[in-house]
């Protein structure tokens, strides 16, 4: 029985909550209704897998979004809000507004890293359409190149737990 | 043919609801033939059904009743939070693409496919999958054609096999009765012979 | 031009000789590594388009040999014979070529859109250097021709761009009957953004911060791939200390992505708590990182002409997380589930593989033994480098060539370690003289990365060719679901091959 | 049908929608714990379903009727099954209303409409689920009937009340071999139909892997809630089944509040000592490659076969 050793000897994992020690925006009203309650459909629109990497990191056992009610979820139908990462492309925008649509509201877009703010490195480049929130209303940026997996959950819990 | 559908999904539906009905003409049905008469097995009063055999009751109304009292409390729970907040119409989630097109609706054989799988050791289903390449590089597909193929288990192993012995008595009595007066004369006295010798 | 670049030997040829030299080289062992097109002005302000002249770099090891190709064609009339008979990824370089260059195939194929999406505009060719303003996009409803499988019952599972986990966007088109896949086409390039053209213009320094960002995961691969480039191409040596550097940077981001890998595989098969101990691992590695280098994706670390490292790693965290990792893998191969469903699963054939020009793990997994790190080794720090090899091809060869690569891995920064010194160690790019061109080859976790940089007499980027692993692997990945795998052994399949779509999308 | 036997089987249907997300709230806190993770609140599908309630309704082109009714019926039907099957008083009013047989085939018709919901929609990933879930419940069905008929065989008659009180009556039956048999059948029935490892993985989220999840894809807002509190439901009603069929004691004889009271806490244990531990087997196994799930379910079935045998030879 090897596995139960492990569980037993590796014991909790997951560390404290990060400090929110930064100046609180302003939420938009649907994050009223999202209290201790979001369910995530996250979007790639052309990003460089960095923020992936530290988004799913931010769910994994030392960070573990879902102890303040987050979670990931399969279908935009099941979401409150939307992760986009990256500088929208040119062929993903058409994705991304149909993402969009496809969420029940009241949502919210989460804009997450430098380059789904404002492009990034990538400005400029001929297969870019823009930023997110030249493709659809954006409710939250996350910013960093990626956003350290601290960040993250500290601009998530602002939202379950305000 | 819908219609003939609808006629007898509605037969059943009343069934389901009122077997209490059908009871008694298959009770007497029953007696008749098996000849065993000692009390009824079914005893009903309208609503409830019990077995008289062993302790075993159902009321198929109170359960229609039961369930529809429950979906209509769910509906009145979902309704009264739906204040606020109107339906909207969509089109079906295509992971983030708009063409939805008849290929991309699931199929019957499909839908059966993987029980199919399971019993294909009874079914003996016969796939073929044909795919054309480029003679310079079998990387470049050029068509790739599908073909399924069940022999009915049925046919092949009971009513084909039935037919065939039942198609050789056949060919063994056109020999014995071939219309000749002669040979049926003959039959009828070796059977008298028969006849006799066993009564004596 | 230097020294160091003429070891990259140029043979120039015509469009009529391009096939007979191409595969006189193929048969002499050499690799098709890269093609890269370029659109050249008109010299010295001389009336006209300019030219259009495509590079085949071609390259065997060890000893390391690079040979280029260079075929030139008028630009009005750039007709390129096609390769796409005698190498697979030569045709898929091709249709890259007339998406991006406006390049006229002759004799492929398949030569329909790859890298452009349908409802791009016609006769746009955005690497072009008189590209111009981007006409209108036509409506989205444009599909991709998929092929059609004929057949009663068949139906289309059309998966992603956006998928239900967190997947970078790729489309998947599943011809299915039931459970059973018929065939499989992955439409890609949907997060193409033009990082090629991005470079451009930039100074050498200036690329890096592209380089690393090619795809997030392989931020040493490419960043040392495109430093080594540029190396060759302006005759730079980095000192020896940042060499070192180097390599232990691309182990260590071997090690926390192969490590990712296991338990996502884990993961996929419904094994969730080996992925909760993997990402608890990762997330270990990540901040190792962070302290070596300022960085937990390890950027920063790699620059032209040389390495910096804030801080280095005690042996001894290395074995305790050696030992951690085999305890994971122990309790997941003692698990029967587990074990029956990577066994068997999405066999890729040595054959297949090998047409295919598969690099890296994937190649590795079906018996082709390829390392960069012993073909186009960039410094002499790998004599006791191991490359395991397997033949099995399946899900599980896969997770096991990453068990044995970790335990390489781990076994040569121990063996670096010692010698290996904290701080910047750097030499200074000559200031450039004149134009130069170099090759960066680069054995990143996922198989050999290769830049090729032009750098014009302003000492400015004029081309940079960027080829992820990916870009071959690609293709793999149906080939070796079309045997008999079934849908619900898509995802486990996928994550054995874990490609880039950034790296390949570029 | 008394009063007091309704009240009794409100208090079911309420004590079970109250405890339903709970328990699955506790199941997830275990596989969260065991993972090394803090994991989210017990409450969390509580506050999950809440929301949903008071998010906007989308209704995809080119469903119809069975849509909408779909939830409705899925959630009715687990409701339901929850006031007749005995967790508290084998007094329920209900009891002669359904036997064993209608239960099953209560809790069968919600997994039909949910079948049919996610064909409705008309797109690949509820046809698939659809397909994988009645292939599934199509090789499960037998294993049910005859593991019920087993147990009617050894306590004479199928209703759920006389099964409870014949065990309680006579204890030993429920250590008899064709107790235990039927008993295994049924929980692998009840891991199959419940959508719990190692058929269907709860927690993952890949289109092509799904079987629940894909029939769900385009629910959402009050729908979807319905949808999740009904799956719930069902998880416990199944648990509950299983615990007060083969190990009843606990259960209140009359229709007394204390009794009933006594009787709640006691059905309560059962059914969370059954999560925990499907919980915790949950972290130590891997999900079945799709087509291992009939030889698991020809496995209970055989186990099924096994008790109907034994019962007769040991009648």
């Amino acid at each position: 029985m090897r596995l139960p050793r492990k569980i037993i000897r590796t014991g909790r994992v997951t560390e404290p909550a990060p400090v929110d020690a930064g100046p609180r925006p302003a939420l938009p009203p649907a994050a009223d209704r999202l209290r201790g309650s979001l369910q995530i459909r996250q979007v790639d629109a052309g990003s460089c897998n960095g923020c992936e990497a530290e988004f799913a990191a931010a769910f994994g056992p030392v960070y573990d979004a879902e102890r303040f009610g987050v979670r990931l979820v399969a279908s935009p139908r099941h979401a409150d809000a939307l992760v986009v990462t990256g500088p929208v492309t040119k062929n993903m925008a058409g994705p991304l507004v149909n993402t969009f649509e496809a969420t029940p509201g009241p949502k919210l877009v989460i804009a997450l890293g430098d380059c789904a703010r404002d492009c990034g490195v990538f400005a400029g480049g001929y297969g870019v359409a823009g930023s997110v929130a030249d493709i659809v209303p954006v409710d939250i940026e996350i910013p960093g190149c990626p956003p350290t997996p601290e960040a993250i959950i500290v601009a998530l819990r602002r939202i379950v737990d305000p | 043919m819908q219609a003939g559908l609808v006629a007898l999904s509605g037969v059943c539906v009343a069934l389901a609801l009122a077997p209490t009905v059908l009871a008694e003409p298959l009770e007497r049905a029953t007696t008749v033939v098996s000849g065993i008469a000692d009390g009824a097995p079914i005893t009903t009063d309208g609503v409830y059904l019990q077995l008289s055999g062993i302790q075993a009751g159902l009321s198929p109304l109170l359960l229609a009743t039961g369930l529809a009292v429950m979906m209509i409390a769910a509906l009145a729970v979902v309704r009264r939070s739906r204040v606020r907040r109107t339906t909207r119409g969509i089109p079906a989630w295509g992971c983030g693409r708009t063409v939805q097109t008849a290929r991309m609706e699931y199929t019957a054989t499909s839908f059966a496919e993987p029980l199919q799988r399971v019993f294909d050791d009874v079914l003996h289903p016969e796939i073929d999958v044909d795919v054309d390449h480029h003679t310079e590089s079998r990387h470049y597909v050029q068509a790739i054609r599908y073909r399924l193929h069940t022999r009915d288990a049925f046919e092949h192993r009971l009513y084909l096999p039935l037919l065939a012995v039942a198609r050789r008595w056949g060919d063994g009595a056109r020999r014995i009765q071939n219309g000749s007066i002669h040979r049926y004369l003959a039959y009828s006295l070796f059977t008298l012979i028969i006849v006799l010798l066993v009564s004596r | 031009m230097t020294w160091f670049t003429s070891l990259d030997r140029v043979i120039e040829t015509t469009p009529a000789g391009l096939r007979d030299r191409f595969v006189e080289l193929l048969t002499n062992g050499h690799r098709l590594a890269l093609v890269a097109a370029h659109h050249d002005p008109p010299i010295d302000g001389a009336v006209g388009v300019g030219t259009i002249r495509v590079v085949y770099v071609m390259v065997a090891g060890p000893p390391d040999t690079r040979l280029e190709l260079h075929v030139r064609l008028p630009t009005d009339e750039a007709m390129l014979p096609s390769l796409a008979g005698v190498s697979f990824s030569a045709g898929r370089f091709e249709r890259e070529m007339q998406d991006l260059f406006g390049i006229r195939l002759v004799g492929h194929h398949q030569p329909g859109r790859l890298v452009l999406h349908q409802h791009w505009p016609d006769g746009w060719y955005p690497m072009r250097h008189d590209a111009g303003p981007q006409p209108d996009f036509r409506d989205e409803t444009q599909s991709y021709p998929f092929i059609t499988v004929e057949g009663p019952g068949v139906y289309e599972i059309p998966v992603g761009p956006v998928h239900a986990g967190i997947i970078e966007p790729g489309h998947f088109r599943f011809s299915v009957v039931g459970e059973t896949i018929l065939n499989v086409k992955a439409r890609l390039w949907f997060v193409h953004k033009g990082i090629e053209r991005l470079f451009q213009g930039r100074s050498p320094d200036g690329g890096v911060e592209l380089a690393e960002r090619i795809s997030g995961d392989t931020a040493v691969g490419h960043s040392l791939a495109y430093c080594l480039a540029i190396e060759r191409a302006t005759g730079t040596v980095p000192p020896p200390a940042a060499q070192l550097l180097r390599a232990m940077l691309l182990e260590l981001e071997r090690l926390y992505n192969h490590v990712t890998d296991l338990g996502a595989m884990g993961n996929d098969v419904g094994f969730g708590i080996a992925h909760a101990h993997t990402m608890r691992i990762r997330e270990r590695l990540l901040r190792l990182n962070n302290e070596i280098t300022g960085h937990r994706l390890l950027r920063g670390g790699v620059y032209p002409g040389g390495a910096r490292a804030t801080w280095l790693p005690q042996a001894s965290t290395l074995a305790a997380i050696h030992d951690d990792i085999h305890d994971v893998v122990e309790f997941m191969m003692a698990n029967a589930t587990v074990v029956d469903r990577f066994t068997g699963t999405a066999v890729l054939s040595t054959d297949d593989a090998a047409q295919i020009g598969t690099l890296g793990y994937v190649a590795r997994a079906s018996g082709i033994s390829t390392d960069a790190r012993r073909e186009h080794a960039f410094a002499d720090l790998y004599q006791n480098l191991t490359v395991p090899l397997l033949t099995g091809g399946d899900v599980m060869s896969r997770f096991e060539i990453r068990v044995a690569e970790i335990d390489a891995s781990i076994a040569l920064l121990t063996e670096f370690l010692p010698n290996a010194q904290m701080g910047e160690h750097r030499t200074p790019l000559d200031p450039v003289v004149g134009p130069g061109h170099g090759v960066g080859l680069v054995e990143g976790w996922r198989g050999t990365i290769a830049h090729r940089v032009e750098i014009g007499s302003d000492g400015r980027l004029t081309r940079v060719k960027i080829v992820d692993p990916s870009f071959f692997n690609w293709p793999a990945l149906p080939v070796a679901l079309a045997g008999d795998t079934i849908v619900p052994d898509f995802p486990l399949a996928n994550k054995s091959f874990n490609q880039s779509y950034a790296g390949n999308d570029l | 049908m008394s009063v007091s036997g309704i009240a009794v089987a409100l208090l079911q249907v309420a004590l079970t929608i109250a405890v339903a997300p709970v328990l699955v709230g506790l199941m997830r806190k275990i596989r969260a714990r065991l993972e090394g993770r803090i994991g989210p609140p017990i409450s969390q599908p509580w506050r999950d379903l809440r929301k949903l309630l008071g998010k906007q309704r989308l209704v995809s082109a080119n469903t119809g009727w069975v849509f909408s009714l779909a939830p409705l019926v899925l959630i009715a039907s687990a409701a339901l099954v929850a006031a007749i099957v005995p967790f508290l008083s084998t007094r329920s009013a209900l009891d002669q209303v359904g036997d064993l047989f209608a239960v099953v085939y209560l809790l069968l018709l919600g997994t039909v409409f949910l079948s049919l919901a996610g064909l409705d929609a008309g797109t690949a990933f509820g046809g698939m689920g659809a397909s994988r879930a009645m292939t599934i419940t199509a090789i499960a069905e037998p294993t049910v009937l005859v593991a019920i008929f087993a147990l009617s065989v050894s306590s004479g008659s199928s209703n759920l009340g006389a099964i409870v009180s014949s065990t309680l009556a006579n204890p030993s039956t429920a250590a008899s071999p064709q107790s235990l048999l039927a008993f295994a059948a049924l929980a692998v029935v009840t891991i199959a139909e419940t959508g719990r490892l190692p058929v269907d993985n709860p927690s993952a989220h890949l289109e092509l892997t799904m079987i629940h999840e894909a029939m769900i894809l385009e629910y959402s807002g009050p729908d979807l809630a319905l949808l999740e509190l009904a799956a719930h439901l069902r998880l416990v009603v199944f648990l509950g089944l299983l615990a007060n069929l083969f190990v009843p004691w606990g259960i209140a004889t009359t229709v007394q509040p204390l009794h009933l009271l006594g009787a709640a806490a006691a059905v309560l244990v059962k059914i969370t000592v059954l999560a925990a531990i499907i919980a915790v087997v949950e972290v130590f196994i891997a999900k079945l490659r799709l087509f291992r799930v009939p030889e698991l379910l020809a496995a209970s079935f055989v186990l099924a076969f096994l008790a109907v045998t034994v019962s007769f030879f040991l009648a």
